[in-house]
């Protein structure tokens, strides 16, 4: 069980909490000094006509569900480079050509999409 | 008090446990429903991850490697189904999936 | 001793933020409470070692899977009173459901054994420290279990593909931006040497032909001379 | 003492200290880099930058630190209080987690993890979340559609930056930040590599939001995307997360291309100036031109903006990639 | 090692991808020559298999011998066949995108993968190759509420199942050592006691594998799935997948988990049980002719799961002739309900088949051939299916798995006989069903002739099927 590992993480924590503290102090040093005086005028939603009727947070095109899903694939094709990259001195031409076999197979499927207009914005 | 496998295994179960009462508590908001079945995937690897270390066996982490993958890419399907058919339902629970009956 | 105490504080957290994904009552709450799942998951993962497979849960899941779940809840506008009602009726059965099998789980995993040929069955021991862990699952992922790979990546080409045929509608006849058009210039508006110092006089108003009449005078295509006389 | 220093509260101590010694010149780099980014536009635009507050200026960004620390924190009615207290925090603390693990100087990373280049693409991949809840916590269309269209851009640079991690990863054969950085004791990667080193860049950019991308938060458009609601000192995180993004982005470029904390020559004269201020050197230089970019380009359409990311960013780097493996491989080159 | 073995899958994944490029380049629709292209690169990874030699390749990941020869032949045949149903069906219904034949293929390519796994981390691969399709294609006609709701249904159980597949896969790769079925069956040969990790993980196994064979305890999502797709995919449902499944089961069960007999073998019998009696009881009452085919599936499953209770090679040859049968008589029935079409709009109730004897004979006696199958009487196929299977059961001595086989059988005549009649005895309706397309009326003749001529030469399916349940228990 690898112990040493995690005396490599530690600072990180600190860091986390060091970090955090400073944000907390700022919002909460606003908070505490600033004359806080809300009224309804001052805490209306930014806008130059009426209130939203209804909860503002209506459907929006579909275009950013598919961007998301695509993200998804491709970052799932960067996480598999990641050991390609570091272990590609040895393991030799076969695994050189596996990779590119996956690439292709992604490549194939960023030409698909590119025809059927995925990657179009309006 | 150093940490065993069993430490792992239980914290996996509790996982697996909390997803599947998550999917049967939750039967009416399908986002829920799918967060659940992440749980679930998750217990899986922590279970792989805790074996090939203690099995000193990397063949856990590959197998841990190919689930989190493809578990993504399946979700990613899921959460598409569940857009088109909050498009023609016009909302997300799953009571309303009652037009299939009988 | 640290490292006990980390596993109990990731543990716990897990734990308590895997019970509010299920139990919360907005669901962006059990989103938020779902990505800190995954980071307390991440860092048990690097307390057992393998910190290739904690980074990429972070980046794949926290950092793409989650956005997807935040982009679908944020945009589906759900009224979250009518949705609470279903939670008190199954509470009670699913708790016991639950006890059950937990309790099970527990009994067989306490006695988890090392199994007596484990040793011999390995496929993959786990190489000496030098090699990291990512090159570790480098070594194995491309050659030997190749097959799967291949099988992993269709099941991404597929997922691909599904994703398109499900969502992307056929946009209304788009005027899409062609940047090699907008650039090209057609032959006959070549820039002009203009001899300095001359007035206006001498060289009279020159102005492009219509676009119609260049591309009828594009056709054609002769030297460069022939098309200065005819301006 | 030393047994002391051995034991787990010492350990503490020197963390808790070399962290401070490293954030807190980050905090100052930030604040400085608000005034120098208004210094270099106005010189720009021939102008002079701020310089009523103390010497050419210099205590201008402590006056605007004090201005909105005296501000009114207003949280919306329909705001969702908590998450729109939160985000900016976010947006913030990710940017400052970022700097366990850069090596400012050979030895100095605090946490030399062996993962070091996974981890900041985690964190660069996680800059998303502040932005998203800030929008849609604010409850105002406004907010909510600049958070949308910011996410998706940044989501779509995120991949092309993973193919140039991925490349450079190629030519060092670890991923850990220190070896990286030593792997380019022979030639700085910008040179064999320069294409991947232009489109980190400008990803880079796309990926801050800043100059020629930051459509969503463009006043002419979407009044101000994603942050319309925030006043006083969120706003000002908004703004410190957005520098700080703008550092760790510049220090990531350095350490992949620039050379981390090598001297240019590695001659004499140049080896006496320790590491770190080479460091901090070429992220001057990374910062500036950001700045310069942001007082020439106009800004991008959004179509065109995501056209670049998907169809010219994307394909490009993934052959460059495959070029790089290719070469690498049959020149042998391939670091064991 | 011989990657070479591994040739079908690699000449159907080629075909995949050389069909998704070809498919997107013409700015038109190009549904019709992509369904063609990719029915011959079906047919094409047939022959291959076919022609492949036996062996373990691949670092252990895959196996080739005569068992799954035979499933994966039949597998392609189903998938072809299926696909051949959808031809006329999706351009009427406007969903003819030239996606549903690639996610077809990658569908069986996914198949074919679950069939030749020697190794759990093929098993979950396969699956999920075949699964993500299939979620797909249930939510094909995304405009239509019940398409949506039948895909996100399957996709929310079909998570959940694999979700549990995995955990057992987990524990017994956990307890065991190894994810690799021959070194599992070595271990598990070697000691007599076996863990109880490992008896929890092959029961979270074996539910996850039941939920895809939609076996009793795991069936509720079938009757709404069914009904809510459009119908080829429906009977592409019902067909192929479930020849990838019961093969899965059947190596899993047989191969590593051999010794573990004396675990499992109760759950297999309680499963078939469960499911006979379902599959018979529950589509009595049924009006919709799609939901009455998703009970008679998860009867039929029932039977087939009998050949593998008696773990004998008897047994398991009764398996693979009643899954080679259900696969025909199934796709046959469905072209019928494919082809059931008045004024323009697709039917599927039970009373709109009324009369068909009068305004389509032809139609009527094949739907009659694929119903009588189905219910066992003797001179058609379906009867012989369930002989092999009983008399396994029987000369094992698990009489009570036979008897109720029967009576079940017996009760689930009634509703088959029940279409036949309103087939025949009913008064057709005024406007008649629509005349079945030429693609339909092929797949008909062929199934039904199947079925017809079983009973004349059924020495060389009986033969092929001996040498695969030999191979796999041998």
């Amino acid at each position: 069980m690898t112990q040493p590992l995690l005396a490599d993480y530690f600072p990180i924590l600190v860091f986390l909490a060091i970090a955090g503290g400073i944000a907390l102090a700022m919002v909460g040093g606003s908070l505490l000094l600033a004359r806080q005086k809300p009224d309804p005028e001052k805490l209306s939603a930014y806008e130059c006509g009426f209130e939203p009727f209804d909860d503002t947070r209506r459907r929006f095109d579909v275009r950013f569900y598919l961007v998301a899903i695509l993200f998804i694939i491709f970052d799932l094709e960067v996480a598999f480079l990641f050991p390609w990259a570091v272990a590609l001195g040895d393991i030799g031409w076969f695994g050189f050509w596996s990779m590119m076999a996956f690439l292709g197979v992604l490549t194939i499927g960023f030409i698909y999409e590119w025809r059927k207009g995925a990657l179009d914005w309006e | 008090m150093v940490i065993g496998l069993a430490h792992y295994l239980i914290v996996a179960a509790i996982l697996l446990v909390l997803g599947i009462f998550g999917i049967f508590l939750n039967r009416k908001n399908v986002i829920v429903i799918l967060m659940s079945i992440e749980l679930i995937l998750l217990s899986v690897n922590l279970n792989l991850v805790a074996f090939s270390a203690w099995l000193n066996d990397l063949a856990g982490q590959v197998f841990a490697m190919f689930v989190l993958t493809v578990a993504a890419a399946e979700a990613a399907i899921g959460l598409a189904i569940v857009v088109i058919y909050f498009r023609n339902r016009g909302s997300i629970e799953v009571e309303g999936i009652s037009t299939l009956r009988g | 001793m640290i490292a006990a105490a980390a596993f109990y504080l990731f543990a716990a957290i897990l734990i308590a933020s895997a019970v509010m994904v299920v139990t919360a009552r907005n669901p962006v709450h059990s989103v938020l409470f779902l990505i800190l799942a995954f980071f307390n998951a991440a860092a048990l993962f690097l307390i057992a070692g393998a910190e290739f497979l904690a980074m990429i849960l972070v980046i794949v899941y926290v950092g793409a899977v989650a956005v997807l779940f935040l982009f679908v809840v944020m945009m589906l506008d759900i009224d979250f009173a009518r949705l609470r009602e279903g939670f008190q009726r199954y509470a009670p059965i699913g708790a016991i459901v639950g006890g059950i099998l937990f309790l099970e789980l527990v009994l067989v995993l306490g006695a988890w054994t090392f199994a007596d040929q484990a040793e011999a069955l390995r496929i993959a021991p786990t190489p000496p420290s030098p090699v990291t862990n990512t090159e570790a699952l480098g070594l194995l992922l491309y050659t030997d279990y190749i097959y799967l790979f291949q099988a992993a990546g269709l099941i991404l080409l597929v997922a691909m593909i599904g994703a398109i045929v499900l969502t992307l509608r056929g946009r209304p006849a788009m005027r899409r931006q062609n940047i090699a058009v907008q650039i090209a210039r057609s032959g006959s508006v070549a820039a002009e040497k203009v001899p300095v110092g001359a007035g206006i006089r001498e060289l009279g108003i020159r102005r492009p032909p219509p676009p119609e009449e260049t591309r009828r005078l594009a056709e054609p295509a002769h030297g460069e001379a022939d098309h200065g006389e005819r301006h | 003492m030393d047994g002391f220093l051995a034991s787990p509260a010492g350990v503490l101590v020197i963390t808790v200290a070399q962290t401070l010694a490293l954030l807190v010149p980050v905090l100052i780099a930030v604040a400085y880099l608000t005034w120098a980014e208004r210094k270099v536009l106005a010189a720009i635009q021939l102008r002079k930058g701020p310089n009523v507050v103390g010497p050419f200026g210099l205590l201008q960004p402590f006056a605007d630190a004090i201005k909105m620390l005296m501000k009114e924190t207003v949280i919306p009615s329909g705001a969702n209080r908590l998450l729109f207290i939160m985000a900016p925090m976010l947006t913030f603390l990710l940017a400052m987690v970022a700097w366990a693990v850069i090596p400012v100087q050979d030895g100095w990373a605090i946490a030399d993890i062996n993962v070091g280049i996974l981890y900041l693409f985690a964190i660069s991949s996680l800059g998303v979340y502040g932005i998203i809840i800030a929008g849609w916590a604010s409850n105002s269309k406004y907010a909510f559609l600049g958070a949308l269209r910011s996410a998706a851009q940044m989501v779509s640079y995120e991949v092309s930056i993973g193919f140039v991690i991925v490349t450079v990863l190629l030519c060092v054969g670890s991923l850990n930040l220190t070896q990286i950085v030593r792997a380019q004791e022979s030639v700085w990667f910008f040179i064999p590599l320069f294409p991947m080193f232009v489109i980190f860049f400008i990803s880079a950019l796309a990926e801050t939001n800043r100059a020629p991308f930051d459509l969503p938060e463009g006043e002419s458009e979407l009044v101000a995307g994603f942050f319309v609601e925030y006043s006083s000192m969120s706003f000002a995180l908004f703004f410190l997360g957005e520098y700080a993004n703008m550092i760790l982005m510049s220090a990531l470029a350095t350490i992949l291309f620039l050379g981390g904390w090598l001297p240019p020559i590695n001659a004499e004269p140049f080896t006496w100036i320790p590491g770190f201020v080479w460091f901090a050197l070429k992220v001057a230089l990374c910062l500036f031109v950001f700045i310069w970019a942001r007082a020439t380009f106009p800004r991008y359409r959004y179509d065109q903006l995501m056209r670049l990311g998907w169809k010219v960013f994307l394909p490009f780097s993934l052959f460059w990639l495959v070029l790089t493996a290719g070469v690498l491989k049959l020149t042998g080159w391939l670091p064991a | 090692m011989a990657w070479t073995l591994a040739l079908p899958e690699l000449v159907l994944a080629l075909c995949g991808l050389a069909i998704l490029l070809i498919g997107v380049l013409p700015k038109r629709d190009t549904f019709f020559p992509m369904a063609m292209a990719v029915t011959g690169s079906l047919l094409l990874a047939a022959v291959l298999v076919l022609g492949q030699q036996e062996g373990v390749a691949l670092n252990g990941l895959y196996v080739a011998d005569s068992f799954s020869s035979f499933m994966k032949v039949l597998a392609l045949i189903g998938a072809a066949l299926g696909l051949l149903l959808a031809l006329d069906y999706n351009t009427r219904e406007r969903l003819n995108r030239f996606e549903y034949p690639v996610l077809v293929l990658f569908a069986t390519l996914g198949m074919m993968v679950m069939i030749s796994a020697n190794d759990l981390m093929s098993v979950y691969l396969g699956l999920e190759l075949l699964s993500l399709p299939l979620y797909v294609m249930a939510a094909f006609d995304r405009d239509a509420g019940r398409s949506a709701e039948a895909g996100l249904k399957y996709f929310v159980l079909g998570a959940l199942a694999s979700g549990l597949l995995l955990y057992g896969a987990s524990l017994v790769y956990g307890f065991a050592g190894t994810t690799n079925f021959d070194r599992l069956a070595a271990a598990f040969a070697a000691q007599e006691g076996v863990s109880p990790g490992v008896v929890v993980g092959l029961v979270f196994v074996m539910a996850g594998l039941a939920f895809k064979i939609s076996a009793v305890p795991f069936h509720m999502w079938t009757p709404d799935v069914y009904e809510g797709a459009p119908t080829p995919v429906t009977a592409f449902f019902a067909a192929a997948p479930k020849v990838a499944a019961l093969a899965l089961l059947a190596r899993v069960l047989l191969g590593p988990f051999a010794d573990l007999a004396a675990q499992w073998q109760q759950v297999v019998v309680l499963i078939s049980i469960a499911s006979m009696l379902l599959g018979a009881f529950a589509a009595i009452g049924q009006r919709n002719l799609k939901r009455l085919m998703a009970y008679s599936s998860i009867g039929h499953v029932g039977y087939a799961l009998m050949g593998l209770a008696v773990v004998s090679d008897v047994g398991l040859r009764g398996l693979i002739v009643y899954i080679a049968i259900y696969v025909f008589m199934n796709i046959g029935a469905f072209a019928v309900l494919v082809a059931m079409r008045r004024s323009g709009r697709a039917v599927e109730q039970v009373e709109d088949l009324a009369g068909l004897g009068r305004t389509d004979p032809a139609m009527a006696l094949w739907m009659a051939v694929f119903m009588f199958s189905m219910a066992g009487i003797p001179p058609l196929a379906g009867f012989f299916g369930k002989l092999y299977v009983f008399l396994a059961a029987v000369q094992g001595g698990y009489w009570t798995l036979a008897v109720i086989g029967v009576l079940t059988s017996v009760v689930a005549a009634y509703y088959y006989l029940r279409i036949v009649k309103v087939m025949y005895f009913d008064q057709p309706p005024e406007a008649a069903l629509e005349r079945a397309p030429p693609s339909l009326s092929v797949v008909m003749a062929t199934t039904g002739l199947f079925n017809l001529a079983f009973c004349l030469f059924p020495a060389p399916m009986l033969a092929a099927a001996g040498i695969a349940a030999a191979a796999l228990l041998g």
